[in-house]
């Protein structure tokens, strides 16, 4: 285990070995998502109360769930390079904040495109919607504070120093909207969450999540590729690389 | 041995200015480090100080306590050069205000203790910063262009301060445009050499 | 600055820099007036901008002084270390051989009983002028003496992260507004409870372990976020 | 297939627009996201590609580097 | 420096100026950035702090949307001018054979097209956000269009007068709010007025003559201020 | 002449710095302001300049343009050279981006071209300041401590480069705390004599 983390470390082997994983994932992925898809839209039957409406959860939820798993990772990755020093997990930091931006922006314009038939209303201010609305702020407060940076090594420090500062806020602001939200809950809204779900609209629903968990990989590995790529550029290994192809 | 810096490497920014710099300064030394502008004097200074540590490699041993003073002279532009100089934040050691005015009367303020240092010209606020030297007891001193802004009676003050220091067994470490400030008391590290 | 010299311990470190940073601070008075002048003007505003009725006024009074007050704090912790980045007294800070978390706290502290402390004190006053009912004076008072703890360190946090960038402008508010959020739900949580009659105290007790815990979290964070800084 | 037709596919009982405006805008920045790191692998590979040559031909002698 | 070579006209010192000023903010798009996601942030805080009940919300969002950009406008144009004092652009400004009013304007011109003007077009965004009923969302816009123009103009004064102030000149600008204040009961009425199917449009008149006098009256105030400025 | 200043007094914070200076400056002359440290050299060409007015008494006639660079070099630090020079605040030219890469290169800064100007050292920082001098036509430069943070080459360029310009007609007024830089083409304005 031990072994396999270190060798992640080194940029040569990573870099093939990611390559592989690309090669792999890629099909993989696309694959997934678009049999999700057409399951999701054309096969799956309408929910007897929202109508088809409801078919946007097949991006929306898998979205959401990938968009908090992501913050995660990308804390993970800061923790790693801010104790060992490991410039790949920089890597990763860097490029998982703006996935992950990008796949909570996703769930809130999807949820309010939601909202719309559903509540009558593009937005309310739940518990879930707001702090989903914090955790983007969250990651852009990351993606902005990289970007600010000249030196981008002390860029992937300060943000690893934020996003920890996040990751154990994160449950906090969840806990805290949520209570916030139960003491003021208004009447005039339900929020059909936690019933039930039939097997056949679930399945495609889990596909879809894990077809963005695939794409979240995807995305992440070939921006870490392109990153390495261009930071080792005057290195051996690399030349040597481009000279076998 | 104050200093025993071996096998330095300097990095700003993604870029590798300097590399293999060695440099072991003892009591009784002066050095200064010379070479053109950008050749990266300040970074080499800053990491022997250990303010700046991304980007410097290699060994740097200090033995005992050291002052540095760097282009930017930490001195609050609202506070008065008493008020300044009354604490200095990288030491435990705290002047009483006779001490302070001392040495603001040596580096010829009188009459200024109670101003802003914000009010004061260019070279008169470089001046209350040079003040630190006398109330510090610091073997090692690191100044990066102490002569900037200073005029001529300045200068001769801050090289009859400087003997005097190497004189009871301190050193100097520094950097000026000028050449040879010191004589043949001073030793030259030519960054040039080791430029990337 | 590895000296020779017995260190001192790192409390009497703390108390002398807290005694220079409050120093610096008395001498200009209009540091400290500042914050409650902006949280007296902001407030004005209110009661212009959503219609003068007193009792929808005094409904909302605790959730717009408890986001006045994150406002105020915010524009305050913004330039927390910019000036002793820019003078070079943060280099030299660096260089002292106490942790950079002891000496950082130290200020911070000299900071916050001007303003946050300051603050929560003549709370009630601003309190009282938008209709806040009386029962809510006293836990508005206290629930913001811990929570403007959190906010100034949070804050602190920001401008340690921020201090090295020529172009920070608002990136510090972006970036420690969502980790504000807590804080004001448990504050304005706490106060409408006293209001209603129910009881604030769990609430305050919420705040005083955020309080807590960011006492003991953040300075590690603003230590590791000013050496990032100087490093840059 | 639960739908009888493709324009009830389109239709979707009224949310169609709903549904296919929130599948349109999740599809555009997921091609996006896989699309623009994809595109800058390939241009840095290029770039190495030709420096290589450059330091190829700067390496070899000239009466062979004249196709450069 | 009055110069032998032919002056130019006014105007067009004024468009090269806009223009340089507005490529040095295109430049980097935090700076436009930054001032739409900190009035986004401070908007999400009034729900959090007053409670998420959207009929409430929506009673009072045009007063928190206007108070908002109130305090987001003044928070951006605090600092304006303190970057060209510190590094001696408003000395080499001082010499130009041109009135500083006239530079001044086309530097606020091309601020106010970064922050104020993009603010406006953004809002009907928000107002949903909050609940403001469609019929307020137009008014709320052309509202917020003519409001941030003398928003922005009264803030760069407050930021001319204390910009050599080298404590505290950011919360000391913030004595100009009074200024403000009919700014914002005109912005606010209007809307209002919209959503309750009264007329907004002579309220929106009334914006449009604010902004058109401080148009006039502002820039040379702001000029004479600089002045000040740079002879302390 | 370029520059008639007859019976000037400057006061800085109710205190008054120099008396009935009187100078005229004309075209082929280097005039060097002389003085210690605070004696008012900042404060009197910026009175020249008129950029401080307040506590400037007397007459100061300007014939033509001029060119006054002063401590703060009115660089943005995020913005590039090129981005900095293409526009100077105080004159209406406008220069392209070809003039200011070879302005760049003249002050020895080609390859900085596109580098924010914020992580420049501080020699280099004071070179794109200079840099200005090449693209400006005034006949009369004010400069202020100009030789600051130079190294040795850049102080004979901004010698050589004054020259040129005095040459060509034009008059420069400087301050340096090092006597006689040009030598007997100068001219020495002791401000010792005029101190209150
Ligand atoms: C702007 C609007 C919205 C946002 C930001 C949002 C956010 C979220 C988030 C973050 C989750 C994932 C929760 C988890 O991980 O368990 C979620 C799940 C879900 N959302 Fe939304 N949502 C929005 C609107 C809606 C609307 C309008 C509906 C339907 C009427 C809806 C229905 C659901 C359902 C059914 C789930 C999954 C079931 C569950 O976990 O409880 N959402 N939403
Ligand atoms: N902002 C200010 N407010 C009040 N007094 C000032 C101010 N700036 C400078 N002074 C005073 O004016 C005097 C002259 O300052 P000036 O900067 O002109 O000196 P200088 O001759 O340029 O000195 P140096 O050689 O140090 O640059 C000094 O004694 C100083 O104390
Ligand atoms: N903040 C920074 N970010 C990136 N590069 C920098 C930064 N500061 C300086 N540099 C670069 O590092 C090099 C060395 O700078 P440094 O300030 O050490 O030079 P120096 O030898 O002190 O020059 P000078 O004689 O001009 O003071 C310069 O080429 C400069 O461009
Ligand atoms: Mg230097
Ligand atoms: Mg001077």
């Amino acid at each position: 285990m031990w072994a396999f983390i270190h060798k992640l470390g080194s940029p040569p082997w990573f870099f093939g070995f990611s390559g592989t994983l690309v090669r792999w994932l890629l099909p993989v992925t696309v694959t997934l998502l678009l049999v999700g898809a057409v399951w999701g839209l054309l096969v799956a039957p309408p929910d007897f109360r929202q109508g088809n409406s409801y078919r946007i959860i097949y991006i929306h939820v898998p979205a959401a769930v990938v968009a908090l798993a992501g913050y995660y990772v990308m804390a993970f990755a800061g923790a790693v390079s801010l104790i060992w020093r490991i410039k790949m997990a920089d890597v990763t930091m860097r490029a998982a904040a703006p996935v992950g931006a990008v796949l909570t922006a996703i769930a809130l314009v999807t949820g309010a495109i939601w909202g719309k038939p559903t509540w009558g209303a593009w937005w309310v201010w739940d518990a879930r919607i707001t702090s989903m609305l914090i955790l983007l702020f969250l990651y852009l407060g990351v993606v902005a504070l990289f970007e600010a940076y000249e030196n981008k090594t002390a860029a992937a420090r300060a943000c690893a120093v934020l996003s920890l500062v996040g990751m154990v806020n994160i449950p906090i602001i969840y806990k805290s909207v949520d209570w916030w939200y139960s003491l003021h809950q208004p009447a005039s809204i339900k929020f059909t969450g936690e019933s039930a779900i039939d097997s056949s609209m679930l399945y495609p629903l889990l596909l879809m999540i894990l077809a963005f968990y695939c794409l979240f990989a995807l995305t992440l590995l070939l921006n870490m590729r392109a990153e390495l790529l261009w930071t080792h550029r005057d290195s051996g290994w690399l030349k040597q690389l481009v000279g076998d192809t | 041995m104050l200093l025993q810096a071996t096998q330095v490497a300097i990095e700003r920014g993604d870029r590798r200015l300097l590399s293999d710099v060695d440099l072991s300064v003892s009591g009784g030394e002066i050095w200064q480090l010379v070479g053109a502008n950008g050749v990266g004097k300040t970074s080499l200074l800053r990491g022997l100080a250990g303010v700046a540590r991304l980007g410097v490699t290699g060994e740097i041993r200090h033995a005992g306590a050291f002052l540095y003073l760097g282009h930017a002279s930490a001195l609050k532009s609202s506070l008065s050069p008493v008020d300044n100089l009354r604490w200095h934040p990288a030491s435990d050691v705290t002047a009483s205000v006779s001490q302070i005015c001392e040495a603001l009367a040596a580096v010829n303020l009188a009459g200024y203790e109670y101003r802003p240092v914000g009010s004061l010209s260019a070279g008169q606020q470089r001046r209350v910063a040079l003040a630190r030297l006398l109330l510090s007891d610091a073997p090692l001193w690191l100044l990066d262009e102490p002569f900037t802004a200073l005029d001529v009676a300045g200068c001769e003050w801050l090289e009859a301060c400087v003997h005097r220091h190497v004189n009871a067994g301190g050193a100097t470490v520094f950097t000026s445009h000028q050449p040879s400030r010191f004589g043949p008391l001073q030793q030259d590290l030519d960054l040039g050499r080791y430029a990337v | 600055m590895p000296s020779d010299q017995p260190l001192l311990s790192l409390r009497v470190v703390f108390l002398r820099q807290f005694l220079r940073h409050g120093r610096s601070i008395m001498t200009s008075p209009a540091d400290v007036a500042n914050p409650l002048l902006f949280f007296f003007m902001v407030i004005t505003l209110f009661p212009l901008g959503l219609g003068p009725d007193p009792t929808r006024l005094a409904a909302l009074s605790h959730g717009i002084l408890w986001v006045v007050a994150l406002l105020a704090s915010l524009m305050v912790s913004a330039k927390l270390f910019a000036s002793d980045f820019e003078d070079g007294s943060l280099e030299q800070l660096a260089l002292a051989p106490y942790p950079l978390a002891v000496t950082a706290l130290a200020e911070i502290s000299a900071h916050w009983l001007a303003t946050g402390f300051l603050l929560a004190l003549l709370s009630p006053l601003f309190g009282v002028m938008l209709g806040l009912p009386d029962e809510g004076l006293l836990t508005l008072s206290v629930s913001l003496l811990l929570g403007t703890v959190c906010l100034t360190l949070i804050g602190a946090l920001g401008s340690a992260l921020t201090v090295s960038i020529r172009r920070g402008g608002l990136l510090l508010s972006l970036l420690i507004i969502p980790l504000n959020v807590p804080v004001l739900i448990f504050g304005t949580t706490a106060v409408r409870e006293a209001v209603l009659g129910g009881n604030p105290e769990s609430w305050l007790a919420l705040l005083g372990g955020l309080a807590l815990g960011s006492l003991v979290v953040a300075p590690l964070a603003i230590g590791a976020a000013l050496r990032v800084s100087l490093d840059s | 297939m639960y739908f009888e037709s493709l324009a009830a596919v389109w239709h979707m009982d009224g949310h169609g627009f709903y549904v296919w405006l929130a599948y349109a805008l999740t599809a555009l920045p997921l091609v996006l996201m896989v699309w623009l790191p994809v595109k800058r692998i390939r241009q840095h590979w290029r770039w190495l590609q030709a420096e290589q040559r450059r330091s190829a031909a700067a390496t070899q002698p000239t009466a062979m580097g004249s196709d450069v």
